[in-house]
């Protein structure tokens, strides 16, 4: 069982076939999904947590701070020392809350969020879900976080908390539209709506230089939609701190408000990851047509290490928007979305079928 | 319980679509223990009604049982943003009531200081609006310029809010040898920084998006509220005491009034960014032309004002402060009694907030930049 | 309109009142019975237009219950004094005129909670810091054990 | 056409300024060096406060442990919180006439509003205001203190009271 780092196709079919070759059928199909769900579990909770820290830290710089400091060598145990905290504290109720919604809330908006992680492709081979829907898989169970969004604010009862809710409702329901039809735009150039393929054809130049304007365009929507769709800063009206006090989740406290953390930084990482798949390539490393001694050089690097480097531009990126920007006021948020975002979504639409349809690109 | 029978009564009942939220005493951007009732339907506002008292902590009362330097060092804990105007209000109404003339140099070094408050509370504002409007950095950027503020008052005041700097009769200290450096560095750092906050905020889309229009507050409500300072002069309510009853050495420089008629929340926006051009200029003016002199003309021990009524009237950083001390001959006030600028601005809330939306609710009590010790007292 | 401008147009107007000049400014003193009339007359004629209340403020006299009004024109930039006493002290009772400067509803509020000065034909007439039944604290007869420490 | 172009123009007129507040934000995000954050318990050593600052009261005494306050009181007249008491004392002098000198000058930090008037007005210049800042305890009675230091005594050439 030799271990690539450059391609874990072989390594992950090895498992497959050491596990139905040891088990019963069933056994084996259990195995490999405790197997896969223990690392995705893992995965999500780590990388939370050093996403709170790169935030913390981040935000820190562009206002000229330190951020943490003090727990661990520059912080670096503090996300660490707050979810302990988080897990200690008592969870409190309101009294008249909704028992059942109000417990359940959280689970959903974390489930959504582990069920797109799914089909996210971190390396060739390392991908549990590779089937030929996989970006309309992803946009369709992104949106059920929503639901749990609702819940949490109906549940609560608490006005902040129902306002906050309806707010987030709105706005993730009408930048749905935009997310989905700026990956349509993606797919009418890709041909594909598999992962795999559209990874596959980024080889000899990303979607987001071989697709001209329109390709950039989307790229642009697809940040700002994105943006909204994660509830962050220019667009988190859902919890805006200094008008609903924390919106959905005012009244969760201890590990139910620490799953609604996790989840916003979870959607952070698969927007970040669906924007660097489809447009910057996923894992596949920085080509230029012929240049072949360039695009060697760039092989050298793994192709993990590639698509997390994208992963954190982007996420820098958005991180960029939240520290800059003051928030939009609920009416502005959906004036963006169906006066500007859309009717370019469309038009870059058909931009880009001419395009593909003219083979324009190169 | 009562409160929601209140509302009923008060205003027309409840109608299905509608709700009340309460708005603090703990809220996030009601900074400090305001209490609003506010009445909502869906996201629009339909009626406030400010609470206030959480914090009345009785200083008209505490006046009347001590002397007058001591009043002084209770009016520093009012407005703490503009701690030295209203001290300079108190000094100056006992200096008028004995027909005190204090020296020419106390005069400037009155003035720097008023602007150097100014400046400061501005400056806090400023981050303070950015940061209820969403924008969290601003709030860093302003208070690192601030920070240099702060240093010279604790250099020469020995205090950085609540200063407690003047006496009747002049100051408490003369300015420390650094003090005219410190203030020109700060100047040309400033004039570095403030088209920084210009980029940041004042012309961002969404920012504009977010006040333009919003908060209207005509000319005639201003008046009629008494809605004074930058907030009052948005709507084109000339009521600068710097210009119209100058005191100290207002009368010696030469400044603008800023007057805008757009009476909306981008008019007291700009209005109160370019008081701190203004502020800048009138230090630059009198900062090198510090006369010589005492910085205080030597007062009886015990100040006894003569039997009467007093009133002086300052300029604070928002809006027009008032001292009225009534006298029985005795070292302790009979009755003294502040105006604070923050109670009348705070009522016009209602008239600016009705039919916007929460967040613009937000952004109109950021802009009237309230401090709820000045409002309660 | 200068002090004693204003002085001699007040005389002129208001033959009943009190008027003297102060050291900064003309004092009127006018019955409780004439304070919403004058207060409207002063603000509505063009040669006095006072349109600005500055302050209002409540003082408790050994005799007396004094109400203050600072009075400024905007347009015309000259201040007076206003003042109304009312010599029932346990029960004092003045017309609002906060039909005629809308701030004066929540000063009149204040001079209320703190003095017990009522406010006739005020709309809204609560308490506005302290709670239903406290006592007027700004009274020289206030009494308060806990909270007030003699020195 | 024309609301149509203005549209176009506002689009990118709105990306404009949203990329310049970036410049801003951005150019502090690459100058990490010029964060302004001080690492307050660290830097304790480096800390030095403005020699006005007003952090207590406290009470001069020389290197023979002697104070010039001759407790005549002025300060605790002067002070509007109550947070100064004198106490004082009768001693006989050695020519055997009897005088009243301070026994302790109590001071109630916990009071304090730090105004300077108590310095201001001490006739002696007994008093001065401290540079200590960290005033935290976990007892309140220990903001209470006395500022004549054990067994010190006055001056010689202070006023008598």
């Amino acid at each position: 069982m030799g271990f690539n780092f450059y391609d874990f196709t072989a390594l992950t079919h090895n498992i497959h076939v050491g596990l139905v070759e040891g088990f019963s059928p069933f056994m084996a199909t259990t195995l490999e999904w405790v197997i896969v769900g223990t690392a995705y579990l893992l995965f999500v909770a780590l990388f939370g947590l050093l996403l709170v820290y790169a935030e913390r830290k981040v935000c820190a710089a562009f206002q000229q701070r330190l951020g943490p400091m003090r727990v661990g060598y520059w912080g670096l145990l503090q996300t660490i020392a707050d979810f302990i905290k988080l897990l200690m504290k008592e969870l409190i109720m309101p009294r008249k809350a909704d028992r059942f919604l109000y417990n359940l809330a959280p689970f959903i908006v974390i489930i959504a969020s582990f069920l797109a992680i799914a089909v996210i492709p971190f390396a060739p081979g390392l991908q549990s879900l590779d089937f030929d829907i996989g970006l309309f898989y992803l946009t369709s169970v992104s949106s059920v976080g929503v639901i749990g969004i609702l819940l949490a604010g109906w549940s609560s009862n608490n006005k902040y908390s129902l306002i906050g809710a309806m707010r987030s409702g709105a706005q993730i329901l009408s930048y749905e539209l935009s997310v989905s039809l700026s990956l349509l735009t993606m797919i009418v150039f890709a041909g594909s709506m598999q992962f795999s393929t559209i990874v596959e054809g980024q080889r000899d130049g990303w979607y987001l230089f071989t697709g001209h304007i329109p390709s950039l365009v989307a790229f642009i929507v697809f940040l700002i939609a994105g943006t909204a769709e994660t509830n962050r800063g220019p667009f988190d009206l859902a919890e805006a701190e200094s008008e609903l006090t924390a919106g959905f989740h005012t009244e969760y406290s201890g590990i139910k408000f620490a799953f609604f953390f996790l989840a916003e930084y979870i959607n952070l990482f698969i927007i970040s990851a669906v924007a660097a798949t489809v447009f910057l390539g996923g894992w596949m490393p920085l080509h230029f047509g012929h240049l072949e001694a360039f695009n060697h050089a760039m092989d050298v690097i793994p192709p993990l290490v590639w698509f997390f480097l994208k992963v954190f531009g982007v996420i820098f990126i958005i991180m960029w928007f939240k520290w800059t920007f003051p928030r939009l006021r609920v009416d502005q948020i959906l004036t963006l979305e169906w006066k500007y975002l859309l009717p370019i979504n469309l038009i870059n639409i058909l931009l880009m079928a001419f395009i593909v349809l003219t083979k324009f690109h190169f | 319980m009562s409160e929601i029978k209140e509302i009923m009564f008060n205003s027309d009942r409840l109608a299905t679509d509608e709700y009340l939220v309460n708005m603090g005493p703990q809220h996030p951007s009601t900074h400090g223990v305001l209490r609003m009732l506010v009445k909502l339907e869906g996201e629009k506002v339909l009626n406030i009604q400010p609470h206030i008292g959480y914090i009345h902590s009785g200083i008209e009362k505490m006046c009347e049982a001590i002397s007058y330097p001591q009043i002084i060092h209770l009016t520093d804990r009012m407005d703490y943003l503009s701690a030295h105007m209203n001290n300079e209000a108190v000094a100056l109404c006992v200096e008028n009531a004995l027909q005190v003339e204090v020296p020419e140099r106390v005069k400037y070094i009155r003035t720097i200081m008023d602007e150097l408050a100014r400046l400061a509370s501005h400056q806090l504002w400023w981050c303070v609006m950015g940061m209820d409007l969403g924008a969290l950095t601003t709030f860093f950027y302003g208070l690192r310029d601030r920070e240099m503020i702060l240093d010279i008052f604790e250099e020469t005041c020995g205090a950085r809010l609540t200063v407690n700097y003047n006496l009747p009769g002049g100051v408490m200290f003369d300015i420390h040898p650094n003090f005219q450096k410190r203030v020109k560095d700060f100047i040309t750092y400033f004039r570095k920084k403030l088209p920084e906050y210009d980029q940041l905020l004042t012309g961002n889309v969404i920012f504009r998006e977010r006040t333009e229009g919003i908060g209207h507050l005509s000319l005639a409500d201003a008046i009629a509220y008494g809605v004074t300072g930058p907030s009052g002069r948005a709507s084109g309510f000339s009521n600068d005491l710097r210009k119209h009853q100058p005191y100290s050495a207002y009368p010696l420089v030469k400044f603008n009034e800023i007057l805008d008629h757009r009476c909306d929340t981008l008019a007291r926006y700009e209005v109160r960014m370019k008081e701190m051009h203004e502020s800048l200029s009138i230090i630059e003016q009198l900062i090198d032309n510090i006369p010589e002199g005492d910085y205080a003309v030597k007062m009886k021990s015990v100040i006894k004002l003569p039997e009467g009524e007093f009133y002086q009237r300052v300029e604070t950083a928002r809006g027009e402060f008032g001292v009225y001390i009534v006298s029985d001959g005795k070292k302790n006030p009979y009755r003294v009694k502040f105006r604070s600028p923050g109670f009348s601005n705070l009522f016009a809330l209602n008239n600016m907030a009705k039919g916007h939306k929460i967040a613009d609710l937000v952004a109109i009590m950021s802009t009237l930049d309230l401090v709820i010790p000045d409002i309660d007292r | 309109m200068t002090n004693d401008e204003l002085k001699a147009y007040l005389l002129d107007k208001f033959p009943s009142a009190e008027i003297t000049l102060g050291t900064q400014y003309v004092q009127m003193i006018v019955a409780s019975a004439d304070l919403h009339q004058t207060a409207t007359l002063l603000k509505d004629a063009k040669e006095t237009s006072f349109d600005y209340l500055i302050c209002l403020s409540g003082v408790d006299y050994p005799e007396y219950m004094e109400v203050v009004y600072h009075l400024e024109s905007v347009s015309l930039r000259h201040v007076m004094v206003l003042k109304v006493r009312t010599s029932d002290r346990a029960n004092p009772a003045i017309d609002t005129v906060s039909d005629i400067w809308i701030t004066a509803k929540y000063h009149e509020r204040e001079v209320y909670d703190l003095l017990g000065v009522h406010f006739n034909n005020h709309t809204d007439l609560r308490r506005l810091f302290l709670e239903d039944g406290w006592g007027f604290p700004l009274r020289k007869d206030y009494v308060d054990e806990i909270r007030i420490v003699e020195r | 056409m024309k609301s149509f172009i203005e549209y176009i123009v506002s689009i990118f007129k709105g990306l404009w300024t949203l990329l310049i507040g970036m410049k801003v934000t951005g150019k502090y995000f690459f100058t990490p060096w010029k964060n302004v954050t001080q690492q307050y318990p660290e830097n304790r050593e480096k800390l030095v406060m403005f020699e006005r600052f007003r952090g207590e009261v406290i009470m001069l005494h020389n290197e023979n442990n002697e104070h010039s306050c001759n407790g005549c009181g002025i300060c605790e007249i002067n002070c509007p919180n109550g947070s100064i008491e004198i106490i004082s004392k009768s001693i006989l002098t050695a020519d055997g006439k009897k005088k009243r000198i301070i026994d302790q000058h109590i001071y109630h930090l916990g009071m304090c509003t730090l105004c300077n008037l108590c310095v201001k007005a001490c006739p002696s210049g007994a008093l001065a205001m401290g540079q200590n800042f960290e005033h935290a305890v976990w007892d309140r009675s220990l903001l209470t203190k006395v500022l004549n230091q054990e067994g010190s005594t006055i001056a010689e050439n202070v006023k008598e009271e």
